[in-house]
């Protein structure tokens, strides 16, 4: 890399490495709705692709979202075949394993019962089944190192599975007791079944979601536009009107956490 | 992470492979010989149903079969399940769909033996019953051997779809410590141990091979 | 037609006794009958009209060139193949129906009982490969007769002892000589003590020595009062062998009767041309 | 999401499946048998060699080898692969995996032909490139069909593994689908898709089958 | 021993030109010649220093009881099995070297065109059961000599024309009666115009008109100046067809010479008993 790489601040110059030709590859897993996912239309949306089109826009990149299998999401972009994944990437935990922007957005994790559960706060989960995504944030805080690791040890059974859309299946038939997950992803999952699932009030935990690069001088230094193009965007109020977009499927403008420029 | 605690994890998922493909083998060889012979009945409606049965199962993706077996009793009947029910529906899932794989070879298996040994057994008054049992179904065995050999080889690996309904078997933990080390060593460990099994299985299938190979025709 | 008449006269000599539901009780009826047996593959007709018996003590042999249609006659006669039409017994056991369009038609049941009557060595032996030769020999009787396994051994070791087999009593048969496996075949089928006994091509692969002890055998099988028939293209033996000879020529049974008769006398010009070119 | 949206993810995902599938066929039927005759060379080496070839092949995750075809251009030898290489590496995989079960099965085929008939190809002067292709080829070909069946329809659904390296076919699709619009419609319209498939399958099989049938041994 | 030196004395009165390199040019060698083969099958030996020869031109039997070891030794004649010792020779083409040990060794090469020189009909035929009649009769002439597909086919139909065999030409073998696959083996065999052609019982599925005309073809090939080797049952056929006979004993041959002066004198007492029982 080089020392001009501090453009942050005019948000309109483009990366001038070698590696990145200003195709901006975004690896992202296509089943974690609100953050990226398929639209009705068929064609890939979400607010961090919506977010991510934004910057791109501003850079004159060219988007390419690219569904990826979480088991190579580090071989992908270590090997340069994804530029980053953006994709409601928690930060916590990860910080040694990709150049990451400064976090742009909260999250919570949250807990998930039938509305008939007595189930009423997180010390009622003692001896129960709750399920989580592989290699979620949840299942993080919930195991060992992570802070909730006491809750965790209590439960009956911590399982996971691929694929919260099953998760619920399984919450619903009886097979768990209770789901851990990100909250807007809770939202977006229990849609308009709102009799039927209920969130526990307690958070699990709060945590910050940002952009990984690949930890290479050239990763660090795309994370840098990309950071500084967010912190415009905020300013313009893009960020913003995207929150309100996804309003109703958990996210919230309240939870935007980076630092202005 | 440490390479005990990999292994450890490993290890722990590789017993629940183990649940799965040894009920798997139990219940699907013998069941798959009952398919395959309703499948040959001159009773054409059970033969068509058995077709419609092999083909419907080879014809879906096993992951999609357990979920339909996993989720049709809240679904279809109201019926809640419980905790375990995960991998009971697994162990039926797979006993169904390798029975139908299974099937087919029993019966190109049975279709390869000469007419001429039907017909000595029916001239020796052997029932159908007998016939199979004593005449058709030992010299099917030495026959259907290596074709079954791909089917258990593929086996040991499908149980990693157990995970879709939560099941943590082997491949499921490797997954997971790939994703939260960063290196794909788990899976590396992962597909020794794989390897190591089929290894075994190998030798087994080639000591039974070796056994029946007092014969041939 | 004059060979159709000479058919006929040459039959009568024989007369059979018709069996009859009435009379089914009563002894001295052939072991096995078929009478008007038709027989088609793929439209062409390979049996027509062929009538046959064989009692209870006697020896018959069907002989007759090359795809005459004797294995056909055979296989069905076992109930491997069916008839087209005809009537088949064996003893006062009717086998065949004749339904509305005039076809055989065979009841599970009455066939399930003609089997318990018959045995076949087969021309190319069929026998069980995976079993060892005692094992041939012994497992239809203990599993299909039920027979005590100590006395069905025993009594397996003196048919093979006197086939000639005995030390091969353990070998599997893909081990054997082709007349060794022959004479498995053979013991297999005497092991279950059949009231008919059939033989495709009897001696096909056995030299001089088994082939008279085959002819001394077969002799005293029907001595002990079992219908023997035989299908084979060894005049020599079917001669020496047979009570009773049937010429079947393009699946018609054009001369029948006693061995010697028919053989040194043949009434059929086709019959002696055949006999002749086999004796020159 | 409207059911055109839906079937028209689907199929473009079905395109991808089935040209995987379509190249493995073509790929591993004629390189299986290639595997299958150095497994059964008598000279040792090469036996051996292709005894360990379809040992680890069959032994260990196709989806792991998706990754070692991969990756390791840029892994081992330092070279940057472009966006079309996953595909390229997913065929790559596919090939070379089917066509290690392949050669098992052709194996068991070619060593079912009696050896009578190896006995008169070989006084009638056949050279062993003649017999296995006039004498023995034909005849395996018949006995092996049902075999073959069964990983020709496995093949259908392995096709999902490619989503591995992000290649999207339609199972993939099927999945993005369910989670977007939380109903397993999408799953299902998959499994019928899968499912006429193998009943095209079948179809040819069977015609293949009955071609076949004008002769038996 | 009384019966080796029988044997030799017998053995002397045919003298066979020893083959040797020098003269191998040299025409009346005879077609095949083999000498001290031996044999064992897991320790146990079955042929024990055997010697044969067939000329050009000449028809030889091996005869004997059921398992002598003929069919053994007509395996290991095709070089479909290796004699474990002993010397054998096409023609002037040396087929087994001798290694340190005193064991046969057979080169590759020698083998390959040793087998041009001979064929062979099965006992069970081996037909190829995919082939129709005319393709397992034309496969080997056009694709294994190259010659020309047309006149392959035109001498085809001649050959199945002259063996009664033209209007199941276009049949697959499991459509065949016994002695029709017999045929269809001997016509494949001939189609390739081999010097030496062994017989594994000629005759064991031909009726006696077929057994006749087997014997007057074989008798026009051998005066063609074909080599025929045939191992049979029949006592009959051996005598009628053959110019000398072995016989084959417990792996020996315990006597050879010309077909009448073995057969109706023999001199070795266990083949006089042989073929009495044959006889009577
Ligand atoms: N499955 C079949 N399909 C068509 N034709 C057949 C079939 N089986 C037999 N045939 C024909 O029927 C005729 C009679 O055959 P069969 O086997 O009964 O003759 P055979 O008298 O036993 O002759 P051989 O002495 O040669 O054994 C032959 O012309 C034969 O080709
Ligand atoms: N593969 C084998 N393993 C063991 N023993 C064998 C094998 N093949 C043949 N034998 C034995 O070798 C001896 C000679 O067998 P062979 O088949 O040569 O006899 P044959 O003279 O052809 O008899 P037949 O007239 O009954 O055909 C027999 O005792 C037989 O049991
Ligand atoms: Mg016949
Ligand atoms: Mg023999």
């Amino acid at each position: 890399g080089n020392s001009g790489a501090t453009s942050s601040s005019a948000g309109s110059s483009s990366a001038s490495t070698s590696s990145f030709d200003g195709n901006f590859v975004l690896g992202f897993d296509q089943d974690f709705p609100p953050y990226g996912y398929v639209g009705d239309d068929g064609s890939y949306t979400g607010f961090d692709i919506d977010l991510a089109q934004a910057v791109c826009d501003r850079e004159g990149w060219k988007l390419v979202p690219t569904p990826i299998s979480w088991d190579a999401k580090d071989t992908l972009l270590n090997s340069g075949q994804i530029t980053c994944i953006w994709n409601g990437f928690t930060i916590e935990g990860r910080e040694d394993g990709y150049a990451f922007t400064d976090p742009y957005m909260e999250n919570r994790q949250v807990v998930v019962v039938p509305a008939s559960s007595d189930v009423q706060q997180l010390s009622d989960l003692a001896g129960k089944n709750v399920i989580t995504q592989a290699d979620s944030a949840a299942l993080d805080v919930l195991s060992e190192g992570g802070s909730q690791e006491e809750l965790g040890k209590s439960f009956g059974n911590l399982q996971t599975i691929d694929n919260y859309n099953t998760a619920f299946m399984m919450l619903e038939s009886g097979q768990v007791d209770a789901i851990a997950i990100d909250y807007p992803v809770a939202v977006f999952n229990i849609g308009d079944k709102t009799s039927e699932f209920r969130i526990l009030d307690e958070n699990l935990n709060s945590e910050h979601f940002g952009v990984g690069f690949a930890k290479t001088d050239d990763g660090a230094q795309l994370a840098k536009t990309v950071e500084a193009d967010l912190q415009a965007l905020d300013s313009e109020g893009t960020a913003k009107e995207l929150c309100e977009k996804y309003a109703d499927q958990g996210v919230s403008y309240d939870l935007w956490c980076l630092p202005k420029a | 992470m440490d390479f005990g605690t990999m292994m450890g994890m490993l290890l722990s998922g590789y017993r629940i492979s183990i649940i799965i493909f040894a009920v798997t083998l139990v219940g699907s060889i013998p069941l798959g010989m009952l398919v395959a012979l309703g499948r040959l009945s001159k009773f054409k409606p059970l033969s068509l149903l058995m077709q419609l049965f092999i083909s419907v199962l080879r014809g879906t993706p096993l992951m999609l079969q357990m979920f339909a077996v996993s989720f049709m009793p809240y679904y279809v009947f109201g019926l809640k399940t419980d905790a375990n029910f995960p991998m009971i529906a697994v162990l039926i899932s797979f006993v169904i769909n390798y029975a139908a794989y299974f099937a087919e070879i029993y019966r190109s298996g049975i279709q390869s033996i000469p007419r001429g040994q039907y017909e000595a057994a029916e001239v020796l008054g052997y029932s159908s019953r007998q016939t199979f049992q004593r005449i058709v179904l030992p010299q099917v065995v030495k026959r259907v051997l290596p074709a079954m050999g791909n089917e258990v080889v593929t086996l040991v690996k499908d149980t990693s779809l157990a995970f879709s309904l939560g099941v943590l078997e082997m491949f499921t933990q490797a997954r997971a410590i790939v994703t939260s080390q960063r290196t794909m060593a788990a899976f590396a460990v992962a597909a020794l141990i794989y390897w190591v099994t089929c290894l075994i299985i190998e030798y087994v299938m080639r000591h039974i091979e070796k056994r029946l190979d007092y014969y041939h025709d | 037609m004059t060979n159709a008449e000479k058919h006929d006269a040459r039959a009568s000599r024989h007369q059979i006794p018709v069996p009859d539901a009435s009379v089914s009780q009563i002894l001295g009826l052939p072991a096995v009958y078929v009478k008007g047996a038709r027989k088609s593959f793929s439209g062409r007709e390979v049996l027509h009209d062929v009538s046959l018996s064989i009692a209870r003590g006697e020896v018959v042999s069907v002989i007759g060139p090359s795809g005459a249609g004797k294995s056909t006659l055979l296989r069905c006669l076992t109930l491997l193949d069916t008839f087209d039409a005809g009537e088949l017994y064996y003893g006062s056991l009717r086998v065949t129906e004749q339904d509305e369009n005039g076809r055989a038609s065979y009841s599970k049941d009455a066939s399930a009982k003609a089997r318990m009557q018959f045995g076949i060595v087969f021309q190319n032996y069929n026998l069980f490969p995976h079993f060892t030769v005692m094992r041939n020999v012994c497992d239809a009787p203990i599993a299909v007769q039920g027979r005590d396994p100590a006395k069905v051994e025993e009594e397996a070791k003196q048919i093979l002892e006197r086939l000639g087999l005995s030390e091969h009593a353990e070998k599997v048969p893909n081990q054997l000589s082709g007349g060794q496996q022959q004479r498995v075949a053979i013991a297999r089928a005497l092991a279950m003590h059949p009231k008919v006994l059939y033989f495709d091509e009897a001696t096909s692969a056995l030299d001089p020595r088994l082939t008279a002890d085959m002819r001394r055998i077969i002799r005293e099988l029907a001595a002990d009062g079992m219908a023997i028939g035989t299908v084979t293209h060894e005049m020599g033996f079917a001669r020496d062998v047979s009570d009773r000879v049937a010429f079947l020529l393009d699946g018609r049974i054009v001369e029948e009767g006693p061995a010697d008769e028919v053989m040194d006398n043949p009434t059929d010009a086709r019959v002696r041309e055949f006999l002749a070119t086999a004796e020159d």
